[in-house]
């Protein structure tokens, strides 16, 4: 089949690189910005971190319709759960939501999801919901196509209890390297940082993205 | 009463020319003949007490309780008619192992507050069905929040409390748990006021015989509602027998 | 519609006379509704109602009478406010309908058709009550100018003027006095206005009529400042 | 004999073979049909209507699988009759290719197989409307022609080279003719005859065709 | 109304009662013929004061032209259209729908419509269908918050850009965008920009063709230019081809008069059912 | 990931497996071939597109091909097929002449072109052929191929992806069928050249393949004359 003319059949997805840390006040999500019809690129400054809540995120990947509708639907529960509450839902919570789509749908879905937030109970958390609709809470994960290159960096270097800045420079080197050895991974790397006091949104342009393993 | 058998009190979901609901009204009426139920909030965690009336000594120890686990971190004290409130229990259960399926997490105790109340309340609008006959307390410690307690109405309006006290002897019950500190007494004091106040408000005149039930969920119990250990339970129901002793002369009741 | 067993009896029944009180009620409370008036004109039609506030604390242009249905077609009411707010939406709905089916406007007559038939619908279903307004629809289309009332009952007629609600009767033999058939839209605007002032208690002004106006370029509802222009004229 | 084929059609639209073409003349459409009805290479029929009257100017032409023919015929009669009932006016071409559209996007999972023609003129005004669409009513509105059936390519490549805007009925007649039949001269599973309408303000004239019979 | 003779005419929804006949003639062979595809080039813009789409005008049938001049800009608002690409009547119907409720939605909120809505309504409409309405949209529009460009696939993912390209010239087109498009553009540049995308993808894209239709909205006007471009012209004919009466055989002529009927407008009359 | 397909219980987006990509021998590169014979001339046209998918190659591709004075090959299809095709009769062309001291005939190279087509019959060369010349009475002739080497000699014909469009006005203008009360006597050049033009006019129109321009062949006893003519680019 030819890719340039695939673009109808072709789901549009986001090939990518996500990523989520825990560090000493918070979490750390990170991702890159490409979405791919076969092989075009369909947008390349993709925003991957959505919001759900003004305290929690989820890094999405696989097909960017299943996931923004997933993120749609989960965001729509959890605020009127908010409400219901009278407070702002645990990231444990907005976990279980995903999952429960996730898990129910997974013959029809294609999404993978990184949930990341930080509440007042457990303060900063990050849980995986793979393909398939499991759930684990995890102190880093990695996600998307471009994961399985940097596993071993992030095993590597991973600290609990890092500072912000620190975990920063980490989750930037982590998707850089993925970003350079994925094809459908690519563009430039978003950050937000989680904490107590709500996110702060970092861009990283494609020309300021580290260097260091180059020879 | 100046509007009974006006008709406006035959169906919950017709107010009076003075705006009331009788139906209501007369479902509250219906706790005055239970026995006592008190629970007290102190520091670190909710104590409830049972006056559990037992009208023939024939009964089985232990049987009808009316206080019961909701979740592993909520309870409930009845008070009113036990098949109304053993529905309710029912209700409470349900929602609380819906929402941890839902959102993976236990239920929030403020939430399911809102649940029951809002369960109970719905059953005061329809003509085709009347409202619960029974009072229900909720209990639940958060290491976060601290301990919570909340008492539904069976109007389905409930509220908040440090300690609270429904059925029969409601009132002198409530008298003595106001001259209680309770926000800085650790859990193992509340368990012995609480006996001590059950016994102190029953009407040995009236009814014969009761039954004490005694539960608590606090720090000590890792969040978790159970009855209380039967050390405690002796030495609290122990101590409330002096206390009783001391006031009168009157011979201890046998359990 | 209420689908409940307990209430799938119609609440318009037959009197023992024959008559249909129900609906007798719902045009009473149209007849103690608002005034409004409708008046064809040769190059248009315009509706008008009196909107006036109980209170001057009241915000003034934020909650309409004269509603636009599509392009070229308006609404009006006398009666009871929120009955109208339902029918709007239906008649919305059914005209949307028509447009996405035929890839055409609806005509006016076709419009009062449906519309009407709810409103029958709601004399005849159960554990409903008849609507307590009565409509003034005005349209054009087929380069003509349309001019419709609907009733609580569903019956429908075709006015070259007519008034409703509040002494309707002074209003229409107003009418009947003042109307010739080579109106223009601005006299009859002025005709309008002066069939409402007749039963009008208090000061007219800008704030407490509305107008709408509908021809060849479609349907609009006057701006306040433009209802002023027409009443400085008013002696 | 047989010779091999770049691309081979076996779709189910030319499972019963058919030619349809209207054309847009000056006051005037056309709209021409062959009448063959067969079950693939196998001619069954040499006088199968496939051209319909829906109004006095009003002509509907629907190429395809033989058994929906009938079928959406008669669907699409029922509710122009039923519209014009209601509403008491004639139904123009427009919002009667609006509604077959319609129709036909209703069963957008589980089309008919046919894709319709409407030629005519517009009841009040005369206006020549010729529209064509695919068979989940996509609708094509063009200024000159419109072609239809197993010989739509054949008929695309006569009507480009032969249509003229402004043509008289008699004009017009010849060139729809001459397009129709030297198409399904050149398709094996049309032809057997010819059917043209000319709709005009005052007549519809309706000719038959002599044609190559194999 | 709805008895066993006049069955109701169905107002809304899809039928699906071919679907088992159908999937029985795809199981003995014949396989299901293809509907109108536009190949097509359609590309949005923001400029300096508003945004502008473009489109091709070229609808194909699997290789053959089966419109050269179709319109692939559809109105949606007053302040907000839509350029599709795919299945043609997906596009078509799916624009007419969500336009109906728009429509319905600002006369029932009496303000501009929100772009935002629109792009929730097409995504959630098109999510339903798991990507069997082949419909590949760009949403443009201007409402109170500015400008917004949106690409909306057939599964329902939609994104956000400055300036996008869909269908099958995408490519071409994306390649003028990258290389020229900033965001002060004025409107002259705008479309001048536009134009030479959509005229890359007519020229260098098969399933792209004939005219470049333009579309542009600013706050409170819009500027719908059909043929902005005939970027092809059909050649001249050398002959003509024009029959002198009587070439073609005829076997049988029949003539059936029409009475012109008068235009009759009939006033319904009064039903007097009023008490 | 870029398949839709899922793959429920794996998760998919951990490790990309290989996409199988399917090879077919054959490509359609698209193009189509008319030629009309008059008494004494044969003239032939291809349009100069070469594509393949949605995507045009070049829009200068010359599809004809002079084998001798006298005679000119149209070839459209699978490019890569007329290539081999075109080598191999020219060298065979070279190869009569040097063994009979002679120009191969037209009908003697139609008779070639048939043998060696059929010669690849389970394999074909995937190629609308039509080759014309001047026979030895010096009339014009055309002949035409299936991909397997069936021949067809006529006045005219027309072939390759919008040949089904051309053809009609063809039998109708050129081979005057269908009409009544018309003479029935041979085109002059011209005439021809004209119809030849309009036709792909028409064809420009409606095939996605066919556009650009053409080149045409005029063949007469005085040798090749080469034309051009504009087509619309889209």
């Amino acid at each position: 089949m030819d890719y340039v003319n695939d673009w109808m059949n072709a789901a549009e997805s986001t090939g990518t690189s996500i990523m989520a840390a825990e560090f000493a006040d918070g979490v750390i999500i990170g991702a890159d910005s490409r979405t791919t019809t076969g092989a075009y690129i369909a947008n390349r400054v993709t925003d991957k971190l959505t919001k759900v809540t003004d305290h929690i995120y989820c890094c999405r990947s696989g097909s960017a319709a299943d996931t923004q509708a997933i993120a749609d639907v989960v965001s729509y529960h959890l605020n009127f759960h908010a409400m219901e509450l009278g407070e702002q839902p645990l990231v444990e919570t907005g976990a279980a939501v995903f999952r429960e789509l996730c898990y129910n749908y997974r013959d029809s879905l294609m999404a993978g999801i990184l949930v990341a937030g930080w509440d007042r109970k457990k303060g900063g958390q990050v849980y995986s919901i793979p393909i398939g609709g499991m759930c684990v809470r995890q102190a880093v994960s990695i996600g998307g196509s471009g994961s399985s290159y940097v596993y071993g960096y992030v095993d590597a270097n991973y600290k609990t209890g890092m500072s912000k800045e620190e975990c920063v420079n980490f989750v930037i080197n982590t998707l850089s390297l993925a970003m350079a050895r994925d094809g459908s991974s690519g563009g430039v790397v978003r950050i937000g940082v989680i904490t107590s006091e709500g996110v702060e949104r970092r861009v990283v342009l494609g020309t300021e993205l580290p260097k260091f393993y180059e020879g | 009463m100046s509007s009974i058998g006006t008709g406006y009190d035959l169906s919950a979901s017709q107010f009076s020319p003075d705006g009331r609901v009788f139906q209501v009204e007369y479902a509250v009426k219906a706790l005055d003949n239970s026995g006592t139920v008190i629970a007290l909030k102190g520091k670190e965690g909710v104590v409830f007490a049972v006056e559990k009336l037992v009208t023939s000594k024939l009964y089985e120890p232990g049987a009808n309780r009316r206080i019961f686990t909701i979740d592993r971190h909520v309870g409930m004290a009845v008070c009113g008619l036990i098949a109304d409130a053993r529905q309710i229990v029912d209700i409470a259960r349900r929602e609380a192992a819906n929402y941890r399926s839902q959102y993976g997490v236990p239920i929030p105790l403020k939430y399911l507050n809102d649940r029951v109340s809002m369960y109970m309340h719905a059953y005061t609008l329809y003509s085709a069905v009347r409202p619960y006959g029974c009072s229900v307390i909720l209990s639940g410690y958060d290491i976060t929040d601290g301990p919570a307690m909340f008492l539904i109405d069976p109007s389905g309006v409930s509220y908040g409390y440090h300690g609270c006290a429904v059925g029969k002897a409601k009132q002198a019950a409530k008298t003595e748990i106001e001259k209680l500190k309770l926000t800085d007494m650790p859990t193992q004091d509340l368990v012995k006021e609480a006996a001590k106040i059950i016994y102190l408000v029953h009407d040995e005149l009236k009814d014969k015989n009761f039954e004490l039930e005694l539960s608590w969920v606090s720090k000590e119990t890792n969040g978790d509602h159970q009855r209380v250990p039967d050390n405690v339970f002796v030495e609290a129901e122990k101590s409330a027998k002096q206390a009783m002793d001391a006031e009168s002369d009157s011979e201890p009741e046998e359990v | 519609m209420a689908s409940s067993e307990r209430y799938s009896f119609s609440l318009t029944t037959f009197s023992p006379s024959g008559k249909l009180v129900q609906i007798e009620y719902a045009l009473a409370a149209v007849a103690a509704g608002a005034p409004s008036v409708g008046i064809k004109a040769s190059n248009g039609v315009i509706i008008a109602t009196e909107n006036k506030h109980k209170s001057i604390l009241y915000d003034e242009h934020s909650v309409h009478k004269v509603e636009m249905i599509t392009q070229h077609i308006g609404m009006v009411y006398s009666g009871m406010g929120p009955d109208y707010r339902l029918l709007v939406k239906q008649a919305r709905k059914i005209a949307q309908q028509y447009t996405l089916v035929y890839n055409e406007p609806i005509p006016t007559a076709q419009l009062v058709q449906r519309v009407a038939a709810v409103m029958q619908e709601y004399t005849q279903s159960g554990g409903v009550r008849p609507f307590g307004v009565s409509l003034l629809i005005c349209g054009w289309d087929n380069n003509r100018p349309y001019l419709f009332q609907c009733d609580p009952s569903g019956a429908y007629f075709a006015w070259k003027a007519t008034a409703m609600g509040k002494n309707f009767i002074n209003g229409k033999t107003f009418l009947e006095k003042r109307y010739s058939e080579d109106l223009e839209l601005d006299d009859a605007v002025h005709t309008a206005i002066l069939t409402l002032k007749e039963s009008f208690e208090g000061q007219m002004t800008a704030d407490n009529i509305e107008v709408g106006i509908c021809d060849v370029s479609g349907f609009k509802r006057l701006d306040p400042s433009h209802v002023k222009d027409y009443l400085a004229n008013i002696p | 004999m047989t010779q091999l084929n770049f691309i081979s059609f076996q779709s189910i639209l030319s499972y019963n073979g058919s030619a349809m073409v209207a054309m847009k003349g000056e006051r005037c459409v056309s709209i021409a049909t062959d009448k063959r009805f067969g079950i693939q290479a196998q001619t069954v029929s040499m006088d199968f209507p496939k051209v319909f009257e829906m109004g006095p100017h009003l002509y509907l032409g629907l190429p395809g699988l033989a058994t929906d023919i009938g079928t959406v015929y008669e669907k699409l009669r029922f509710r122009k009759n039923l519209f014009e009932l209601r509403e008491n006016r004639r139904m123009s071409p427009q919002i009667f290719s609006a509604m077959v559209s319609n129709m036909l996007y209703e069963k957008r999972f589980g089309p008919f197989f046919v894709e319709p023609i409407v030629a005519g003129l517009d009841p009040y005004t005369c206006v020549p409307y010729v529209c064509n669409m695919d068979l989940i009513g996509c609708r094509n509105e063009p200024e000159d022609f419109v072609t239809g059936g197993s010989a739509s390519a054949q008929l695309f490549g006569m009507c480009e080279s032969l249509w003229e805007p402004n043509m008289g009925p008699d004009d017009l007649f010849e060139t729809t003719s001459q397009a129709l039949i030297n198409a399904f001269d050149r398709d094996a599973i049309s032809g057997w005859g010819a059917i043209v309408h000319i709709i005009e303000k005052d007549k519809v004239t309706t000719r038959e065709l002599k044609t190559r019979m194999d | 109304m709805a008895t066993v003779l006049a069955p109701p005419v169905s107002e809304s929804g899809f039928s699906f009662e071919n679907c088992k006949r159908n999937a029985e003639l795809i199981k003995k062979g014949f396989p299901a013929p293809k509907a109108t595809k536009t190949g097509t080039t359609i590309v949005g813009i923001i400029y300096r004061d508003g945004v502008i789409l473009g489109a091709d005008t070229r609808a194909t049938e699997d290789t053959t032209v089966s419109d050269k001049n179709c319109m692939k800009i559809h109105y949606l608002a007053p302040n907000m259209y839509c350029c599709g690409a795919g299945t043609a009547a997906d596009t078509e119907k799916t624009n007419a729908m969500i336009a109906s409720q728009l429509e319905l939605h600002r006369l029932n909120t009496n303000r501009i419509v929100p772009v935002a809505t629109a792009n929730q309504m097409l995504k959630q409409y098109l999510f339903r269908y798991q990507g069997y309405i082949g419909a590949a949209l760009i949403l443009g529009g201007v409402d109170n918050t500015g400008p917004h460009i949106y690409s909306i696939y057939p599964h329902g993912s939609t994104d956000k850009l400055p300036y996008t390209t869909m269908g099958s010239g995408s490519l071409a087109a994306m390649a003028v965008f990258e290389s020229r498009w900033h965001k002060d553009l004025s409107e002259e540049e705008g479309k001048q920009l536009v134009r030479d995308a959509i005229a890359a993808g007519i020229f260098n894209d098969l399933g792209s063709g004939s005219n470049v239709d333009l579309c542009i909205i600013r706050k409170g006007s819009v500027d719908f230019l059909r043929t902005y471009d005939e970027a092809n012209k059909k050649g001249v004919r050398q002959a003509s081809y024009r029959y002198p009466k009587g070439t073609t055989a005829i076997l049988t002529t029949k003539t059936k008069n029409i009475v012109v009927e008068e235009l009759s407008v009939r006033q319904i009359e009064a039903m007097d059912v009023s008490s | 990931m870029s398949s839709s397909v899922s793959r429920p219980y794996y998760p998919d987006y951990l490790a990309e497996t290989p996409t199988k990509h399917h090879f077919s021998p054959y490509a359609d590169n698209g193009g189509s071939i008319v030629a009309i014979a008059g008494d004494d001339y044969v003239v032939i046209a291809g349009d100069t597109r070469l594509s393949a998918g949605f995507q045009i190659y070049t829009r200068q591709q010359n599809k004809l091909f002079p084998l001798t004075k006298t005679t000119v090959l149209g070839c459209a299809g699978c490019w890569c097929d007329t290539l081999t095709l075109t080598r191999l009769l020219n060298t065979r062309m070279q190869m009569y002449e040097q063994e009979h001291n002679k120009t191969m005939s037209t009908p003697a190279a139609a008779q070639m072109l048939s043998t060696v087509l059929y010669y690849k019959r389970f394999f074909p060369y995937y190629i609308s052929n039509m080759l014309v010349g001047l026979d030895d009475e010096g009339k014009g002739c055309v002949y035409s191929y299936d991909p397997i080497g069936h021949c067809e000699k006529a006045k005219y014909r027309a072939g390759g992806s919008a040949g089904a469009l051309l053809q009609p006005l063809l039998d109708n203008q050129v081979g005057l069928k269908n009409m009544q009360n018309v003479q029935v006597e041979s085109i002059p050049l011209d005439r021809a050249l004209s119809i030849l033009k309009d036709v792909f006019i028409s064809a420009a129109e409606r095939d996605i393949y066919t556009g650009d321009a053409i080149y045409i062949n005029i063949v007469t006893k005085d040798g090749i004359k080469s034309d051009s003519f504009p087509l619309r680019k889209d």
